[in-house]
């Protein structure tokens, strides 16, 4: 009986210790991103484009980066979502989890998932190459969108598998069909969506090796599917590198922003997957 | 069939390369925008392989490069023009307890060479005089880059085959070197001195090199106190080179896309006047003429 | 009759539509590995594969291609990275979904999001700034005479934190998904709530955070730029943890770009991508492979 | 045509008729002519991983009367149920052998299109399940999937069923917060009220009062009651004496085999098989 | 000294009583001086999202009595008896009221330490749930966790509580298979076994014969009489029946009131609340 309880205080012990080394892990990350960036993020530096001088710590700002990563982002979660529910839908409600279409695509994304990104960036810039196509928006998004569908797919999938059996023997008893049942589903397994959507973005809005080969960098905002597009890991990577602080610290700029950004989108995103959640049985 | 290529009337030019040359081209195409306002340019990194890879496989117009170019690379079309120089130097901590001497003594050749062989591991060994055996860290680039390869091409070496804890990136070195007392390592000049102030960032110093072998530094061999002074000697070629370099923008065959040639013209006339604001040294009036000649 | 006949073509048109995507998607993973094989013919060409694989000599300009270092490297970081990032997490995970309340998982996933949204170089540059000097201050000098920090064990902890946020989410959905009947049931024999996690939650979402540790390790086997700038980037067996290291992705991405233009030396880039999409491959074949068996086991 | 909905339940028939004369889908079965159609098992077994769960099941069940499943718990009432609706689909390394005929369709025809023959025999399942939405969306999905349009008319069917299960009052105030919240006879009647919305012509109810007070229940019998003049209506329920109430046949299984089967009043006062009697006088005593 | 044990179950005690002849479980209470205590409730409310669920409940819950609570549907029970256990917790955005003395200890103060009260006091939820382990796991969790040790030892239980609960022929061939692939009868009279398994000193069933057929609930039935001669029992029942049967005395509730409270023969034959007698006639009607 005492053993219980002392292992119950451990634990409590070892998950409060956990929790402050996550929380100081990522503290400190912030920390540095906010200690760095917030002295130099102005207004300008978001409404601006990049001034030639800009890279040697004079005027300009990122916004060409802070379209471009928007554009690619935006179109590859659409792209991503698009390909990867069907997926997830197909693998687990039409085939059986025995099916070996459907343990055979499970292995495939995992390791889909494991490719580092410099390999996309590879494998797209070869087939760019093979096509005849220039470094463009287009390209990049594609790249992405190879890149984010396993994270999608896979994590999705760890959440529908738990989906309980009864749910859906309600719906087909109701004459839904399976594409009918689609609905449900996607209201029971929302916040796993949400939370693969985050995953997701998170990893297409920071990668720099895929979209260095594809999407290349510009100075300007791209008006067509065909023009390169800047992003701001690039715009980070491209001014880390800079020997002078001033624009190194634009650097941090550009990734404060970048993380406000993905706070943005992650309340906005949950708040509105909220909707559907909130009635999920437990 | 080159005339026909609709590409070419565009007033559009994407380079693509050699993150050594980046800031500098930015640099160029803003200026060259104010006078020709209906161009846009595109630049973006990605290595120097990539710039030659994407130029020969006709992805981008222009290419920059930060090494010497390959004989296949020649054979297969690539087609260069020195547009700046750029030197790299050996650094070393402020802090290091036999500065004084050591900066009187320099670096020779063949010691430069037996570093980062990993053969000569401790200061005295360089200094004869420092009484005490402190450890030498000898730092290199983990990334493959024109810095490294041309460190390596003054001691008759490749990138691969320098020692050394491996750091990534130009500001990687130079901070790890700011970092260790006892470090030696190298870098672009532009990562050694403030733009601003014209001096080494602090905790850094340039280990100056025994160009004439002659174990002590001469005058005429002291020239780096400042940015200013240590360009002028790598222009007036008294900085060897090797670790000299030329930087180029290659193109697939002699540009002939009307909007290319006239940027190129004028990075090799107005666009050298900014060079030394950004760290970079300007051709020599008669390299210039040379490099003009190509386009015609 | 006619709506219902309509219904079931779009049901039906629906799993027509599904399968193409899925083996067109299964497609790509074949269109990836036969790409870089036929990439990295040059140097299959040239080299023995057991040369490839076994030896340690890396010059790739003098024509010697020795994977083994980077094989090393890899293996290592990611181990120790998982080891690291693993019970931080699950415990975490676990005090989020049955301790904390509701406000608080509000808070914390948005941070979450955030965090796995940060770029990896951000990561690697904090990685240098805090631990590579934390090791050769503090850590590294009372076990060994010197260590310069890039080792094996910043990347370790540099790639640890960066699949934290990814293990957390991917815990926290799965655990949340163990209903709370159960939980009760356990709760009302008499259970504390630790005896609860580890009996019935940890047991019942068993299946699913071994998927996710799965997940977590592929990732970190491809993670590249945050490990490439504290790892030390030499290309020799690491035979302790404070020594420096080279692992395959940051092989690729230092020399990538620049090599781009040199056949032989793309070539074995591709052969290191093959490499590491083998170690990727295999791992998960057998992750998979355990994976049946428990799943088989607590089937619901 | 008048339709069967105006009078077929007790309960405020009289308020309901001005507003809602016909049956609510489309399409529906009440505008043309309706021929009853049975349920014909034929040497059906069923096995789950080696394990013999139903054996050589033979039966037709009637349209338009109550026949009550009964027999000891785990002797696979539920299972019968759901191979009649082929929801053993979802069921992991299951083996099936035999026919099921519903309208002379045989559902374990590899060909045969499922989904229609699902939305004619509505399975009340066991343990009620909520759909992870709210109660008004629970009820109104099935008709929304079978067509149902516009606000006003959902609005009409969601107080339709629920006042018909008896739960209208106790929750009209809260029909747009989540199902789950329900206590669990709650969610059994709304589990009823959305199964009985989509009009199947069949319908198979596993122990559907059994988390029922005595006066809920009661309105459910006397709904199945009005409910059997148009439909088919399979009930499984442990309560004898309900059973007796409201059944026209009986089936009596044990160990997965069905032991007798006949109408009810034949069945439970001159059961013939030992087992049946022993069940019956056990139950009674 | 003897223990209960031996003597306290129907069903084939002969056989088990050379074997175990005490308590399965370390340092139980057998071992003592017991002192039996009661469960009470004062003023206790409790609000979900601004409804009143439970409306100032007071009751005194007796040891060694059966008392049933019955209502309708969705007046809550269930809430009640999660309460007496502290289950409320997990709901989110709950507020209470007043206490419950547990043995004289008000659950419901912050410093009280919950886990042992829980222990003494086993519910049986209403939904039966299986741990996500094998059937056999499933009963020996609980003792497991209250230091039970030994291989023979645990099959002891196992085998004694499956008998208890009327389920070991049944399922005693497939103890080590997964708890949920059995039917719900079965699971619920597992979820008995299990509950009943760590030895509570009070027992809170929520609907435990439910799922299962009479014959079944008469076993359960029979086992709760007995183990009221060491036990205090509360039980939810829709079965007036039943309540009628085995209370002691019997709780009333209505829309979350308790209306009339008292010995079971009091109150069922002459209830002195309106709603109950209303109730006890609707249902016996
Ligand atoms: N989480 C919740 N949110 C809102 N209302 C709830 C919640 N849980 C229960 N209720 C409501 O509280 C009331 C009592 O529920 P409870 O489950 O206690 O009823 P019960 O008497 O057990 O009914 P039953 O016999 O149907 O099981 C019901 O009206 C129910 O809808
Ligand atoms: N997935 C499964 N795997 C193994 N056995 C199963 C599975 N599902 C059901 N069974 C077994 O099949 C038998 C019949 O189960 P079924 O659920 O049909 O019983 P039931 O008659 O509905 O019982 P109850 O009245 O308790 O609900 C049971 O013995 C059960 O244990
Ligand atoms: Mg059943
Ligand atoms: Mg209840």
């Amino acid at each position: 009986m005492k053993i219980k309880f002392l292992e119950e205080k451990i634990m409590n012990i070892l998950m409060i210790i956990s929790i402050i080394l996550v929380i100081s892990f990522l503290g400190s990350i912030l920390w540095t991103v906010i200690k760095k960036g917030i002295p130099v993020l102005s207004w300008d530096m978001i409404s601006k484009l990049p001034g030639g001088g800009f890279y040697i710590g004079k005027e300009g700002g990122i916004l060409n980066a802070i379209v471009g990563s928007l554009y690619i982002v935006g179109g590859a979660t659409l792209i991503g979502l698009l390909i990867s529910i069907p997926v997830v839908f197909y693998i687990n409600i039409y085939l059986k989890k025995t099916h070996f279409l459907a343990k055979f695509a499970r292995l495939t994304y995992d390791v889909l998932f494991g490719i580092p990104s410099i390999v996309y960036g590879a494998f797209g810039f070869t087939i760019m190459v093979f096509l005849g196509l220039r470094t463009s928006l287009l390209a990049g998004i594609i790249v992405i969108s190879l890149l984010i569908i396993p994270i999608f797919i896979r994590s999705m999938d760890e959440v529908t598998k738990q989906l309980p059996r009864e749910l859906l023997e309600v719906s087909y008893s109701l004459g839904a069909t399976r594409l009918e049942t689609l609905k449900i589903v996607i209201r029971q397994i929302a916040p796993g969506i949400a939370t693969a959507t985050f995953l997701s973005i998170g990893r297409a809005i920071g990668d720099t090796a895929g979209v260095m080969f594809t999407a290349g960098f510009t100075d300007n905002i791209p008006t067509s599917l065909n023009q390169p597009a800047a992003t701001l890991p690039l715009s980070i990577f491209f001014q880390l590198s800079s020997p002078s602080d001033d624009v190194q610290n634009k650097a941090y700029a550009a990734a404060l922003l970048l993380t406000i950004i993905v706070l943005i989108l992650s309340i906005l995103g949950r708040l509105f997957l909220y909707k559907f959640s909130k009635n999920k049985i437990s | 069939t080159k005339n026909d290529d609709p590409n070419n009337n565009t007033n559009e030019i994407q380079i693509s390369g050699a993150f050594a040359l980046y800031p500098m081209v930015v640099k160029w195409a803003e200026e060259f925008k104010k006078e020709n306002p209906e161009v846009r340019i595109d630049i973006s990194g990605g290595g120097a392989g990539k710039g030659m890879t994407d130029v020969i496989s006709g992805i981008v117009d222009l290419g920059m490069v930060s090494r010497e170019l390959h004989k296949e690379e020649i054979k297969k079309g690539a087609y260069s023009i020195t547009v700046a120089k750029d030197a790299v130097v050996a650094t070393i901590n402020e802090n290091n307890p036999g500065l004084d001497h050591i900066k009187k003594i320099g670096l020779k050749k063949e010691v430069a060479s037996k570093l980062w062989n990993n053969t000569i591991s401790y200061w005295n060994q360089i200094d004869k005089s420092s009484k005490n055996n402190y450890p030498i860290r000898i730092y290199t680039r983990a990334d493959a880059c024109g810095a490294a390869e041309t460190w390596a091409a003054w001691i008759n070496k490749k990138q691969e085959d320098l020692e050394g804890i491996a750091v990534y990136g130009d500001p990687g070195v130079a901070s790890a070197v700011q970092k260790d007392k006892f470090a030696i390592g190298f870098n672009n000049i532009a990562y050694v001195y403030d733009l601003k102030s014209q001096k080494p960032y602090k905790g850094l110093t340039i280990l100056p090199i025994d160009i004439n072998n002659n174990g002590i530094i001469d005058k005429d061999e002291n020239f780096y106190d400042d940015l200013k002074m240590l360009l002028k000697a790598v222009s007036e070629k008294k900085y060897p080179s090797p670790p000299a370099r030329n930087l180029y923008i290659i193109t697939k065959g002699k540009p002939i896309k009307p909007i290319v040639v006239k940027f190129l013209k004028f990075v090799l006339s107005k666009g050298q006047k900014y060079t030394l604001e950004n760290g970079y040294v300007a051709l020599s009036e008669e390299d210039r003429k040379e490099e003009l000649k190509k386009l015609n | 009759m006619s709506r219902l006949k309509w219904r079931i073509f779009k049901d039906k048109f629906a799993e027509k539509y599904m399968l193409l995507i899925t083996v067109a998607s299964i497609l790509l993973l074949f269109l990836i590995g036969i790409g870089l094989y036929a990439k990295s013919i040059p140097v299959l060409d040239n080299f023995p594969l057991s040369e490839l694989l076994f030896s340690s000599q890396w010059k790739p300009l003098k024509g010697q291609f020795g994977f083994l270092p980077f094989i090393y490297g890899t293996l290592s970081v990611t181990m120790l990275s998982v080891l690291f990032a693993l019970p931080i997490s699950l415990l975490t995970s676990l005090y989020i979904t049955e301790k904390s309340h509701r406000t608080m998982k509000k808070i914390i996933f948005p941070v979450l999001d955030i965090l796995a949204g940060i770029p990896s170089i951000i990561y690697g540059v904090w990685g240098v700034l805090i631990i590579v000097p934390w090791i050769s201050d503090y850590l590294g000098p009372k076990f060994s005479d010197f260590t310069s920090g890039y080792s094996v064990l910043a990347g370790g902890i540099v790639l640890g934190v960066m699949i934290i946020p990814i293990l957390i989410s991917l815990f926290v959905e799965v655990l949340s998904n163990v209903s709370q009947d159960l939980k009760d049931a356990s709760i009302s024999l008499g259970a504390t709530h630790w005896q609860t996690s580890k009996f019935v939650v940890l047991r019942r979402a068993f299946p699913g955070i071994l998927a996710a540790i799965v997940l977590s390790i592929s990732k970190a086997f491809g993670e590249t730029i945050a490990v490439v700038m504290v790892c030390g980037n030499v290309p020799a067996k690491p035979t302790s943890i404070l020594d420096s290291c080279y692992p395959l992705p940051a092989l690729i991405a230092n020399n990538y770009g620049e090599m781009l233009s040199i056949p032989n030396y793309e070539s074995a880039l591709m052969f290191a991508a093959l490499i590491l999409f083998m170690i990727i491959l295999i791992f998960n074949v057998g992750a998979r492979i355990i994976l049946q068996k428990v799943e088989a086991k607590y089937i619901l | 045509m008048q339709s069967f909905i105006n009078n077929r339940l007790l309960f405020d028939s009289k308020k309901m008729k001005s507003k809602i004369s016909q049956s609510f889908l489309p399409n529906n079965k009440f505008g043309e002519i309706h021929n009853p159609f049975s349920i014909k098992i034929k040497n059906f077994n069923l096995y789950i991983k080696d394990q013999h769960i139903l054996k050589d099941i033979n039966v037709e069940i009637p349209n338009r009367k109550i026949t009550c499943i009964i027999g000891p718990s785990g002797c696979g009432k539920t299972t019968l149920l759901k191979s009649i609706n082929r929801l053993t689909d979802t069921i992991y390394k299951v083996k099936i052998t035999g026919n099921i005929l519903v309208d002379n369709e045989d559902i374990y025809d590899k060909n045969v299109e499922i989904t229609h023959i699902r939305k004619k025999i509505g399975l009340l399942s066991q343990r009620p399940t909520p759909l992870p939405m709210s109660i008004y969306d629970n009820i109104t999905y099935g008709c929304k999937i079978h067509g149902v349009r516009g606000r006003k008319k959902l609005d009409q069917i969601v107080e339709y069923y629920l006042k018909a299960v008896g739960l209208w009052e106790e929750i009209k105030n809260r029909l747009h917060t989540s199902a789950s919240s329900l206590s669990i006879g709650q969610q059994q009647r709304l589990c009823l009220a959305r199964g009985l919305a989509v009009e199947p012509e069949f319908i198979l109810g596993d122990e559907s009062t059994s988390a029922l007070d005595p006066i809920s229940s009661n309105t459910i019998e006397k709904l199945f009651l009005d409910l059997k003049k148009e439909y088919g209506i399979v009930l499984v329920t442990h309560t004898l004496t309900q059973a007796l109430r409201i059944a026209d046949n009986v089936i009596f299984m044990y160990l997965g085999e069905i032991v007798e089967q006949g109408e009810a009043q034949e069945v439970f006062n001159n059961p013939k098989n030992v087992l049946t009697q022993k069940y019956l006088s056990g139950a009674f005593s």
